[in-house]
């Protein structure tokens, strides 16, 4: 089982939840995270005071998958994220021991 | 005329109260976008209290309410002339003046930012400004003259607008038809969801909406007096009926009764109410506001049929209200509770119907026209046209145009 | 009788005043809950301002005033006959008809909405929607004719409310406390944690409040006179000495003082001060506050221990605190100020703090009563019952009941 | 003398509008600071709404109006005494004693939660608690009567100030210097970026300030007359060009018009036509608005260079914007307006110019020395001392000083 | 040392954390997250127009354990988060390398 | 590759950042989360009732760097993350199986 992480621009959520759809994977988790890069931040003013803000906002989506869909998986969600523009993110694949349902207590390949 | 305490106190209240609505429309709206972009609109709407303000006073009220002629005013009030000592031609109140051009310089402040609705997310701010000094002038002070201007030609003709039907809500709605065919739609919509950042801040701006209407159509009796007091009723018993025909429509259609349904129905018998609020009485706010309230409720989804992206339903809420209760002024006008005449329901007259239609028309004919014109010459001239780049629409008004983050957490 | 123009212009003002006062209350409540349940708190007292604003117009104002019936109005004043022409029988005053019964309404849009606060989280909004029609008419209606007409048993008998301790407190918290019984507990409540998802919100709608009640309190002077201004007086005063003997009593018993403290003792000085407020001076509306302050922190309490959910204190706050100030009324009254009586510590004598005692009880027993049956009632005739089932619960008020989220971010 | 009720309208209504603006005032900072600081701010400035009318009843409002001294009045309404029935001495007025005395609290109340700007997120709130109460007694209450009671020093030498630029703006804002200098710096101040955590509150409070302002200035004319209007009108046109100052001065300088930009100018123009609303006419209003707005927005920066924490700029807005406005009255005062003396353009006079630079200076002086001593007594004599804990300051207000926090998920 | 990640309903933060004391491990991560999966998602009504929103709000846990007690720390919290209705979430363990304390810069099973 | 995650205090996290420039690491995601442990949460206080709340704000910062430098940089972050008090969080590693950069498909390490 493996878990690929991937860190996006928001608006591509939608965009890489129906990918992944297109791949009948039906599951996945997503959280609001600031991320800092290459991409260029900017600056915000504060009663004529000037920031540099470097962190923009990112979207995390984790997908547990099984091994073989692996590569596929992480292809799609990398071409419906992709705008071309700096800043598109990352995605990474980390390797899953053991994966279990809660609701049903179902172990392994079983619990995607 | 001596001042009378109890009007002037009444009126110089009416004033701040309805100079608290474009705050509280700011925050309507602004509940409504989304997090990027909710600077951007609370922006444009407080520009208009800066921006509005001074041109009220330097020019746009002489405009609206100088002088005697038909279609236009004069300068006589430009530059503060006279604005403290002398109330406009055909005006005998016993008020100060300068209430009066207070007054009403809150409902010129307010017609124009209603338009940002309509144009969500994507206009310039620089175009904001020059558009919105551009359209003060050439549109509504030439539509303030006509109806509330004792001399204007439809005021002449017998037109009636209690409080700002046809200059308010007909002027703007129209005005944001015109805006956003020339701005086009936002990217994505309308199929990407845009969903309200904040309903509770829309909630909250509901409530002050609703509150300064009070001074906005009570007020316009320019007296605290029983038509005062009956403006005050019909406001809000038009707010509550067109809330729950709201509610009422979209639980049958959908299912649900919306918190933002309840809202925008309140709004829309507001609306609705505002041009014969002092001029109808009995159940006649009942039925003005439930009208509105399902009139409106059908036609916020005009949008989607015709394809053009009027982002928080200015359209669809002020320009169908407002001609709503235009037209059933027609009907229900009232002249034993007020004004010089009847409607065809208690008269048995066409007349007033007749008046209303063509003011109705009229005020959308001129807006239209001349704001599309002032919308495509400024998309011309402006270096940076109206809208924002792709880019800044997609990182957020907030941002691009005003260098700011609404919301800060400790990460920057 | 001739309108005066201070006067409507001072009554009109207190009846927008006390319109805001309900979205005030809304937020103040809403930012109470958690987040999945803030909009389905909105709506319930938005909703108010729809439902029982008509209802009123049609009958409830005239059960409430018309005729001279010891328990009840008549139909006189139904569907709107009436009302812009005629003042309610003993009532004499030089302002607008209309004005005296839009001042009205807004009390009986508020006082229900009260009661939001002790249902929250788990009402169906349907059996909300029924409740609030049957209430209006079957406790709103009585109650409100048997104090505040002249005609009515406990005016008659000399019980004094001056705006509203008896008709609007007293009977919305012991309801509230008939709905909650009737209703039952929140999943989890009392061990899982429930706290407040923006208490900016509960501090903006306690400035809403607080600023409302001037109309409110100085507002049933129904002039503006010198009643009023000490009315007005009274109210800052005893909000500011409830707030400090809250935050007194939790600091010393707790350790912090709180800022939903601070916003919970302004209220309940409030709620102690509205019957007294136009029958007191001197430091009298010190002490009515701070006792007021002091007894509702002891009181929001009880609900531990006698293991009702009344999940945002309206018992605590408003039943206590309408039961102080009617029955301290009895022992600060002072005709020297205005009113018909002395109480105990001005007069010496028992007799008004006997009727104010009276009074208490009857609105008691008789809104606790027919609340409960009508909850019963709706409860079992209701297809789904008066709660939400426990997924929706768990899931939230504002996506079941209203298909609406109150904060959405880009992720949809 | 007989009670006018139109004037006693506007009087009452005015107080409430005064008293909305310490909400509107506790969220304007509330949104600009940190989430986790936010209650802290808003109890600072609510505590006042508690502890100064208390104050005020007691024992301030007397020594500010009471009897005939040149610096300091006496103890004739303490405890509430006469308040109900005499005016203080020096005011003929139509209206009610207790509705004078209640407008004036109010005043009272906003005057040092002004201050609360310039010391967000690190003083203790025991220790706020007790500046609040000294400094009433021993800076307000002296300054309010130099200026305010006819006897005053200050007035009495003819130097004007219409609604408390004086008292309340120069007064507040260099006191705001005086207990920045002792208190210090926040942590990590400037370097650290300590952003607004939700602007669109900021922008709710200035729509409740700017609203509440008409109160403030317009009812400082004491009766709903010509002088009000004039008042009203010279309100939002000041408010209007201080906001287009502003965001042309930070457009051209930093190349964007920021919201907070906008907020912040219209306050500064508000906070600079305060001393002169009454007294000036025609486009006036205009150039103090303006020169208040430019002003401001270069004095802003003025922290950075001193390095004097000044977190949310009470020193930069209202001690600035005072001075402006209590100078400019100097120049562009209009007897023909209202008021005993012309300005040097009208009249060519410098005798005005020069007791308001006088009475500027005076309050500078002495409200400086004072609040410095108050501070540095406390200091010493609480056993915390002012500030919270380096630990404290990092946790934030919220939690550590009141046991709170303003925004809660389900987690705990 | 293991990582256990859990998506779990927001409401059983405190039973699992209750769980997690009871088995003597005393440090745990959370954030909130928006899930997508098998259970339905709910339409929103926005001005009459309809929207599918397909993510429910999770919350994710992260433990930090060692090698002996990852079956007993991911069976505690898949029986304390367990409503038994679709939804429930999943439980997952990855391997860690290192890990250490900041505080101290302790490293390896000191850190936990 | 390796991805070095981090849980810290809130206000660290521009010293993070700032250490890891010097490093000439130019990327990193960060999260808000709440974290649990050794330090005490603290007690609130709703309308007289008092509750426990174990949970203390804490970010959580992820960066994936390659091989060679994961000791320099778990070093670095530990060393600016800390304050020496009880609460400063940890660090950890993890092993990732392969990284993409979206922008461009680039992958393993030229992807960083
Ligand atoms: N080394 C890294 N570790 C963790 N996250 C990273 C790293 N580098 C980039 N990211 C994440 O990826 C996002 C995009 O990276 P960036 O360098 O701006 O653009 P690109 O990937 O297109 O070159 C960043 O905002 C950040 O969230
Ligand atoms: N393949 C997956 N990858 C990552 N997270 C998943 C995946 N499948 C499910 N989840 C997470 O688990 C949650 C519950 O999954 P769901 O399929 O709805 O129910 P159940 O686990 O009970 O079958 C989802 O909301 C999502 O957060
Ligand atoms: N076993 C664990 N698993 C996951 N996160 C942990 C664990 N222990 C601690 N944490 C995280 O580290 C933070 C600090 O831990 P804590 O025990 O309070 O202090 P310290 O690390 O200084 O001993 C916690 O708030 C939590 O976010």
């Amino acid at each position: 089982m493996k878990l690929v992480t991937g860190i996006f621009k928001p608006f591509k959520v939608s965009a890489v939840k129906d990918a992944l759809k297109d791949l009948d994977v039906n599951g996945m988790t997503v959280s609001e995270v600031q991320g800092f890069g290459r991409q260029r931040g900017h600056s915000e003013t504060f009663r004529g005071a000037e920031y540099e803000v470097d962190f923009l906002p990112k979207v995390r989506v984790e997908v547990l998958v099984d091994d073989r869909n692996v590569d596929d998986v992480a292809r799609a969600m990398i071409d419906a994220a992709r705008t071309g523009k700096i800043g598109d993110g990352k995605v990474w694949v980390t390797n899953v021991e053991q994966l279990y349902r809660v609701r049903t207590g179902e172990a392994g390949e079983e619990a995607l | 005329m001596k001042v009378n305490a109890g009007d002037t106190a009444w009126l110089l209240v009416s004033a701040a109260l309805v100079m608290f609505m474009t705050p509280g429309l700011a925050l309507f709206y602004g509940g409504m976008v989304r997090a990027k972009n909710v600077l951007g609109m609370l922006m444009q709407n407080f520009f208009s209290l800066g921006l509005v303000s001074i041109l009220w006073a330097v020019v746009v009220y002489s405009l609206a309410f100088g002088g005697s002629g038909r279609l236009i005013g004069n300068f006589d009030f430009a530059w503060v002339e006279h604005v403290g000592s002398t109330l406009p031609p055909g005006f005998h109140l016993p008020v100060p003046p300068a209430a009066f051009m207070s007054y009403q310089m809150m409902f010129a402040v307010i017609t124009p930012a209603l338009i940002t609705g309509a144009i969500a997310d994507r206009m310039r701010f620089a175009a904001w400004a020059w558009f919105l000094g551009l359209w003060m002038i050439l549109v509504y002070a030439p539509v303030a003259h006509w109806v509330f201007s004792p001399s204007g030609w439809l005021a002449q003709r017998g037109a009636l607008d209690f409080a700002g039907g046809l200059v308010v809500h007909v002027n703007a709605g129209v005005a944001a038809l015109a805006v956003v065919l020339v701005l086009g739609k936002r990217r994505g919509w309308p199929k990407r969801a845009m969903l309200p950042h904040s309903l509770p801040l829309t909630l909250l701006g509901t409530g002050m909406l609703w509150f300064g209407w009070f001074g906005f159509n009570a007020g316009s009796a320019l007296a605290a007096n029983g038509v005062a007091a009956q403006a005050f009723l019909n406001t809000q018993l038009a707010a509550a009926a067109g809330m729950l025909a709201w509610l009422a429509a979209e639980k049958l259609q959908q299912g649900h009764a919306t918190t933002l349904g309840a809202a925008s129905g309140a709004v829309a018998g507001l609306v609705a109410i505002t041009p014969c609020a002092g001029f109808v009485g009995g159940m006649s706010p009942i039925w003005v506001g439930a009208a509105a309230g399902a009139a409106c409720f059908f036609a916020v989804r005009m949008k989607f049929r015709f394809g053009f992206d009027d982002s928080l339903d200015v359209i669809g809420v002020h320009l169908v209200g407002g001609i709503v209760g235009s037209l059933l002024l027609g009907l229900f006008a009232d002249a034993a509770v007020n004004g010089p005449s009847d409607g065809l329901f208690l008269g048995g007259r066409w007349g007033l119907l007749g008046e209303q239609t063509l003011a109705v028309g009229a005020t959308l004919a001129y807006s239209f026209v001349v704001t599309g014109l002032i919308c495509l010459v400024l998309k011309r001239v402006l270096p940076g046209g109206l809208r924002v780049s792709e880019d800044d629409e997609e990182e957020g008004l907030d941002v691009t145009q005003h260098a700011e983050a609404a919301y800060s957490s400790e990460l920057v």
